[in-house]
């Protein structure tokens, strides 16, 4: 993304694209797609609340909640860890803006990488998780096989399309990150690097957020 | 004008957190998260509300964490509060909206 | 009076260059203002494709039994009139007029990300296209713009139209997202110093707020659609309810969207209409607080009325309840508008010029549309006037009464800016007349066959119902509408060749916009303006009859310039402008070719070479997006002040 | 001149329109929803009028306003001095947010005690299940015991509560006359209870897109009074007479007998989707077709109730409805001449009398 600013603005000194708010221009786009970003995987997390509550009542009914609960499939230990990965990558990204904005690059490629490191293991880790509960049979269709037995339900539909489109945040947060970090090695000088920095922070903590209600709202509740 | 002095301030805020600050952070919501496990592994003996109540209010505080620290939303611009706040706000309202609404044909409540 | 009586003042008519068409600088333009006129255009061929598929409807249901189309082709027929009329015609024309005069207004030298501009442009068009492709493979989108579960289902829609909607939409959607970034970021932090937040053109201020509805509702929008794809094409099963899905969930995620959309569909043209009658009244608005905050307030309160158009689903009466008191809340600001609207004429010297008349008539249709709006929010009354033939009449007068005549109305009021040319006042004066009584004689009649019980979307209907003279009345009277969009476009064409030349301010009006040669310099403003006021041109002309229009600290004159040496028009060379890239293009192609590709990613047609063939689309359409980007990065720093080679 | 005689004219086709449609609305046409026949759409009409006038009082004074401000405050000459530049006036702006807003409240009310009144469910109600079909209409009463298609048979003066659901896509019930409109969805169940207050025939419409043949799909109403709608139950419940008798259709003789034989027959595939009781025809995907000979309309509604019409639509199901199931098994040529003046025969020949009510 590139922005033009106002003449007046280009003097010396000031920040790079600053505009009559006072802020910059990309970091105003950015947040104002976070908010967009927001409702978009509500809208998401909605759906899936609203199927789960329907088999968890059809299942109620039935006498076999306990037994045929979906959530069984969703192993707790695994997803702690991907959780905690995603809230450690989250402190190593704000440790690498803090270097960029100090100008201290060596700090900050070391942090920059370490985002990238456990950026790409969150996605490993979903994959992993993603085989694990094809192969036990949770799949994308609208019924689960528990235990030999078949139950009409959305919940793959729903947590398979839900997990999956944070999954794709994830994997173009990691790319931009790495783009940012050949673009820094490229030009160490440029005066636009922190802000660089700043805005894939701002899209990958947004990205661990999502995660933090899913975390709650689908794994632990 | 008016306006432009708000960029002084912002900037200023963010020099104001140094990377013990973000530490700090970071200990707290790992602390966080390892309670919500703790109370996932013990909820059948604490009650489904409280286990409702206590998770809820753990994620909210977690988001709150990620949002005013690591985001910088505390002490930041107004605006970027406007443009982040209100989707959200919007986005609740949906979700509990849709929630109530589907409550009535075996939704939440049914 | 006499400055405004004028300098002319390097005049360049768009249409003056002869010799090939510049090609180069349109497709790979990142300027605001071509990039508008690229939307504006498109917008009106759309509008024509839209308005003939309306007029074989008309045919059919001139007379009763008629068999002039199948009822197959009549229901692909109204559902692709609906879908391009709201996403490929009135959206786009609302974001070409705001992309080529919000820079204007604020005194900005572009949009806030022009690169992205350009590609909201380029992905609205692959949009648009692909829409139009399935005509020509194996038949259009029928299951109405609505897209009502589980008639969309595969097995009750097996054409691939609607895949073709979700993916023709997807990227219009993905467009409009963008473009609303753009018009988000440029509004609040691209103004010239001095035009505070309360001194802006309302035009402006509705720009602001529909971008923010976009970016909050399309989303919902978004997600349903993928849902509904995942149903068709992978094995979901989210609106079906024969697999445990919920037909009630796609109407919910749908008008959570779709409610919104009204919005997004008139208030900019309320903003167009804001500043063409104070500039024909020679008046300020009346009461631009309240009018710039009935649009945010009707902006706050589209987000929770979307369940209206379900009252006869059965959500209880409670939930019908609440979305009644809620949509009759909203015709108060909207109430306040029309008020305000009139108040501004009120008193003043109203010169009724083609604009003018286009933007009374908006106002008088537009009234007629909200009332019958009225008895439509209450949920007993709507149970008999719904998906009856009285809402096509109340949802035509406020989007063709309303948007369209707006824009119409926008239309005669800059062109002149846009190239150059005054369209002809004469031809201009006609066209409103037969448009305006032609639209009257179209839709009116279909408040009383929607009253005598004619049901919509039927594509024949029985003798002797007491429907058949009106319906013959409807017929005729689209087409005396179509014949009216013919002597537009003639005036549009004649003018552009022989038309009275622009001056720079040929309205006497107020806004910055004016302020510029027409049509004004790639760069925009030579030097950007200082703002003191809302009306900066109009106080710059009229010292003495400014009122009492300084908002701030600042009561000093609005510092505009209309004129300028030669000495320091040469000095616009030393304004950088970004320069021209196709990067966008190649993205927004990249991701159309990819969707093209999902479109028949599972379908069976010739077995494995059609998947085949899909992924090969997939895999093209991702090559072309790396490429795409890569190219953007490296147009981007060659206009950076820091990377780039220029400084 | 010239140009006010032109302004004049918009208010005029306004005012001629109008005037159109009071007289047309005066008219007791066959789907109007002005003239009622039943608790529910009357409640409604009862609240449309006052809502109505006000609407005209609203368009009358605001249309006004404009249309008086636009002559009025015509720019008269080409160089007329600045008018005084007014920005506004709080306190008229605050009236006229207030004014509408007070109006609306009025309505609000209005409506809420209206909806409440045509929400109520009374527990004595007479209940029929209705399924909305891919494109035709199922009714079954007494938990199913009585199953017909496209003719609602209702006793008059009590409330009946119409139990509606979908067998594929969304449908949409509405009778004009009768009641408002509620959905069919497939998955949920709506309710929907009205009285009809007088003997007649009504015509009922599916509201909602639901495919092709949506334009198609109608159903007729039949309120009787409450003696013969009790026979025509009776009378329904019975199993239908052996077919004999003969029918003139096609220029040809059909004999009931020979059709009877001809729609049991596995071959022709008639059994396998219609039901007719009392016979080996128990297939569930098309209407159950018991007594058709007491039909007021052939193919959901589009067509009246004739012996030529039944014949026409036995040639080829599809050019009368487009997409139709039927259509995929019976095509143009598919069922010989004689074939159909049999079937016409037997299916004609299974009726009752009913005293029927006036078209209304």
């Amino acid at each position: 993304m590139s922005a033009t600013s106002h003449a007046h603005h280009d003097e010396a000194g000031q920040a790079p694209l600053v505009g009559s708010l006072g802020v910059d221009s990309r970091k105003l786009g950015l947040w104002a797609f976070i908010g967009s970003e927001t409702l978009f995987f509500t809208a998401l997390i909605t759906t899936h609340l609203i199927f789960y509550a329907r088999t968890k009542a059809e299942l109620t009914a039935s006498g076999m909640l306990a037994h045929l609960d979906p959530k069984h499939f969703l192993g707790i230990n695994l997803t702690s860890v991907l959780a905690a990965i995603l809230l450690a990558s989250s402190l190593t990204m704000v440790l690498a803006l803090a270097a960029s904005k100090a100008k201290e690059w060596q700090k900050f490629r070391f942090w920059l990488l370490a985002t990238i490191i456990l950026g790409s293991s969150f996605v490993l880790g979903q994959a992993y998780e993603f085989s694990h509960l094809y192969a036990e049979g949770l799949k994308l269709a609208p019924q689960f096989v528990y235990e030999g037995e078949t139950v009409k339900s959305l919940f793959g539909v729903t947590f398979f399309t839900m997990t999956g489109f944070h999954g794709l945040h994830v994997t173009l947060g990691v790319i931009w990150l790495i783009a940012v970090y050949f673009k820094v090695r490229k030009f160490p000088a440029s005066p636009e690097n922190p802000m660089d920095v700043e805005l894939v922070g701002l899209y990958w903590h947004f990205v661990d957020l999502v995660w933090v209600g899913i975390f709650t709202l689908i794994y632990l509740i | 004008m008016a306006e432009h002095a708000t960029h002084d301030q912002h900037a200023e805020a963010h020099e104001a957190h140094g990377t013990r600050f973000y530490w700090m952070v970071g200990a707290i919501l790992a602390i966080i998260t390892t309670i919500e496990v703790a109370i996932f592994l013990v909820k059948d003996t604490i009650g489904h509300e409280l286990f409702l109540a206590i998770l809820f209010i753990l994620s909210i505080a977690k988001g709150a964490g990620v949002v005013m620290f690591f985001m910088h939303l505390r002490g930041d611009a107004r605006i970027f509060q406007l443009v982040f706040i209100v989707p959200l706000t919007f986005a609740v309202t949906m979700c509990l909206g849709f929630l109530t609404i589907f409550s009535n044909y075996g939704g939440i409540a049914g | 009076m006499a400055i405004a009586e004028h300098k002319l003042t390097s005049v360049s008519p768009a249409t003056a260059s002869s010799g090939s068409f510049p090609w180069r600088t349109w497709l790979a333009t990142v300027d605001h203002k071509k990039i508008g006129i690229i939307y504006i255009v498109s917008a009106f061929v759309f509008f024509m494709l839209g308005g003939i598929e309306a007029m074989l409807m008309r045919v059919q249901l001139g007379a009763p039994n008629n068999t002039f189309l199948s009822a197959d082709v009549y229901n692909q027929l109204f559902t692709m009139h609906a879908t391009t009329m709201i996403f490929l015609m009135v959206m786009p024309m609302n974001v070409g007029i705001g992309n080529y005069v919000v820079p204007l207004m604020i005194g900005a030298r572009d949009m806030a990300f022009p690169r992205l501009n350009a590609m909201s442009i380029w992905l609205f068009l692959g949009g648009g296209l692909l829409l139009y492709m399935s005509f020509l493979t194996g038949g259009a989108p029928n299951g109405g713009w609505f897209a009502y579960a589980p008639l969309t289902q595969v097995q009750y829609s097996p054409t691939s139209g609607m895949d073709y909607w979700i993916l023709g939409l997807g990227l219009t959607g993905i467009a409009s997202i963008a473009g609303a970034l753009n018009f988000i970021v440029t509004v609040l932090n691209m103004r010239a110093p001095g035009m505070s937040i309360n001194r802006m053109p309302l035009f402006v201020w509705m720009n602001l707020v529909v971008s923010f509805i976009i970016i909050f509702a399309f989303p919902t929008f978004t997600v349903g659609s993928i849902e509904l794809l995942f149903d068709r094409q992978f094995g979901g099963a989210f609106f079906n309810p024969a697999q445990g899905g919920d037909a009630m969930l796609w109407q919910h995620l749908f008008w959570f969207f779709g409610h919104p959309e009204v919005y997004i569909l008139i208030l900019p043209v309320m903003g167009m209409i804001s500043e063409i009658l104070p500039v024909f009244s020679r008046k300020p608005i009346f009461g631009y607080s309240f009018v710039a905050f009935s649009g945010v307030g009707i902006g706050f309160l589209g987000f929770i009325v979307w369940a209206h158009h379900m009252f006869g689903v059965g959500m209880g009466p409670m939930a019908n309840a609440f979305f009644a008191a809620a949509s009759m809340v909203i015709a108060i600001p909207t109430g306040v508008k029309i008020f305000n609207w009139i108040a501004t004429m009120w008193a003043g010297d109203v010169r009724l010029t083609t604009a003018m008349l286009y933007a009374i008539g908006f106002i008088s249709m537009f009234i007629i549309g909200g009332i019958s709006g009225i008895t439509l929010a209450s949920p007993p009354i709507d149970l008999q006037q719904t998906d009856s033939y009285y809402v096509v009449a109340h949802l035509h007068y406020v989007l063709f009464g309303g948007s369209i005549l707006g824009l119409f109305a926008g239309a005669y009021y800059w062109f002149p800016k846009m190239t150059g040319r005054m369209l002809n006042e004469r031809i201009g004066k006609i066209q409103f007349w037969i448009m305006l009584i032609s639209f009257n004689v179209t839709f009116f009649p279909m408040h009383i066959v929607g009253t005598e019980g004619m049901p919509r979307r039927i594509y024949t209907y029985e003798a002797g119902m007491g429907w058949d003279l009106w319906n013959f009345i409807e017929t005729v009277g689209t087409f005396f509408l179509a014949f009216s969009i013919l002597i537009f476009i003639y005036n549009v064409l004649s003018s552009l060749r022989n038309g009275e030349v622009a001056s720079n301010d040929p309205w006497d009006a107020a806004t910055l916009e004016w302020t510029m040669p027409s049509p004004p310099p790639s760069y925009n403003f030579l030097h950007i303006p200082i703002v003191n006021s809302r009306r900066p041109l109009w106080d710059a002309k009229y010292p003495h009859a400014a009122g009492d229009d300084h908002h701030g600290a600042s009561s000093a004159p609005s510092q505009v310039r209309y004129e300028y040496t030669d000495e320091e028009t040469a000095g616009a060379k030393d304004i950088h402008m970004p320069s021209l890239t196709f990067s966008p293009m190649i993205l927004s192609g990249g991701l159309t070719i990819a969707a093209l590709g999902f479109v028949y990613i599972n379908k069976d047609i010739l077995g494995l070479p059609t998947r085949v063939a899909a992924l090969g689309f997939i895999l093209i359409g991702i090559v072309m997006v790396a490429i795409a980007i890569r190219g953007w990065i490296v147009d981007s720093r060659k206009d950076s002040p820091y990377l780039g080679q220029h400084h | 001149m010239r140009k006010e005689a032109r302004k004049s004219t918009v208010p005029l086709v306004v005012l001629l329109l109008s005037c159109a449609a009071m007289l047309s609305g005066c008219t007791n046409l066959p789907a109007t929803t002005l003239f009622t026949y039943g608790d529910h759409a009357t409640r409604i009409l009862d609240l449309l009028m006052p809502v109505f006038w006000m609407a005209v009082g609203v368009f009358v004074v605001v249309q006004g306003a404009l249309v008086y401000t636009v002559i009025r405050f015509r720019s008269k000459q080409a160089n007329a001095p600045v008018p005084a530049q007014i920005h506004g006036n709080t306190n008229i702006e605050i009236m006229w947010t207030i004014a509408p807003a007070i109006i609306l409240l009025v309505i609000a009310v209005m409506t809420f005690r209206t909806q409440a009144a045509n929400s109520y469910q009374p527990p004595e109600a007479m209940k029929i299940r209705a399924i909305g079909h891919q494109w035709w209409f199922e009714f079954q009463y007494d938990d199913g015991t009585i199953v017909t298609a496209n003719d609602l048979y209702i006793p008059v003066g009590q409330s009946v509560q119409i139990q509606l659901e979908a067998a594929d896509v969304m449908h949409n019930f509405w009778i004009p006359k009768l009641a408002g409109k509620t959905y069919m969805i497939p998955g949920k169940t709506n309710y929907l209870a009205f009285k009809a207050t007088e003997a007649g025939i009504f015509r009922g419409f599916c509201a909602e897109f639901c495919g092709e043949s949506h334009g198609n799909m109608h159903f007729r109403v039949i309120a009787l009074d409450a003696a013969d709608f009790a026979k025509w139950k009776t009378n329904f419940a019975t199993t239908p007479a052996a077919a004999n008798g003969t029918a003139q259709v096609l220029g040809l003789t059909g004999d009931a007998a020979r059709g009877a034989a001809i729609f049991a027959d596995a071959k022709k595939q008639c059994s396998s989707c219609h039901i007719i009781s009392g016979t080996v025809a128990k297939g569930k995907i098309g209407p159950n077709l018991t007594y058709f000979g007491n039909r007021r309309t052939i193919a959901a509604g589009m067509l009246p109730y004739s012996t030529d019409n039944m014949a026409k639509w036995l040639q080829d199901p599809t050019s009368i409805k487009p997409g139709n199931l039927m259509g995929r098994v019976i095509k143009k040529g598919t069922l010989k001449d004689q074939e159909i003046a049999d079937l016409v025969a037997y299916l004609d020949g299974m009726k009752f009398a009913v005293n029927m009510p006036a078209e209304k």
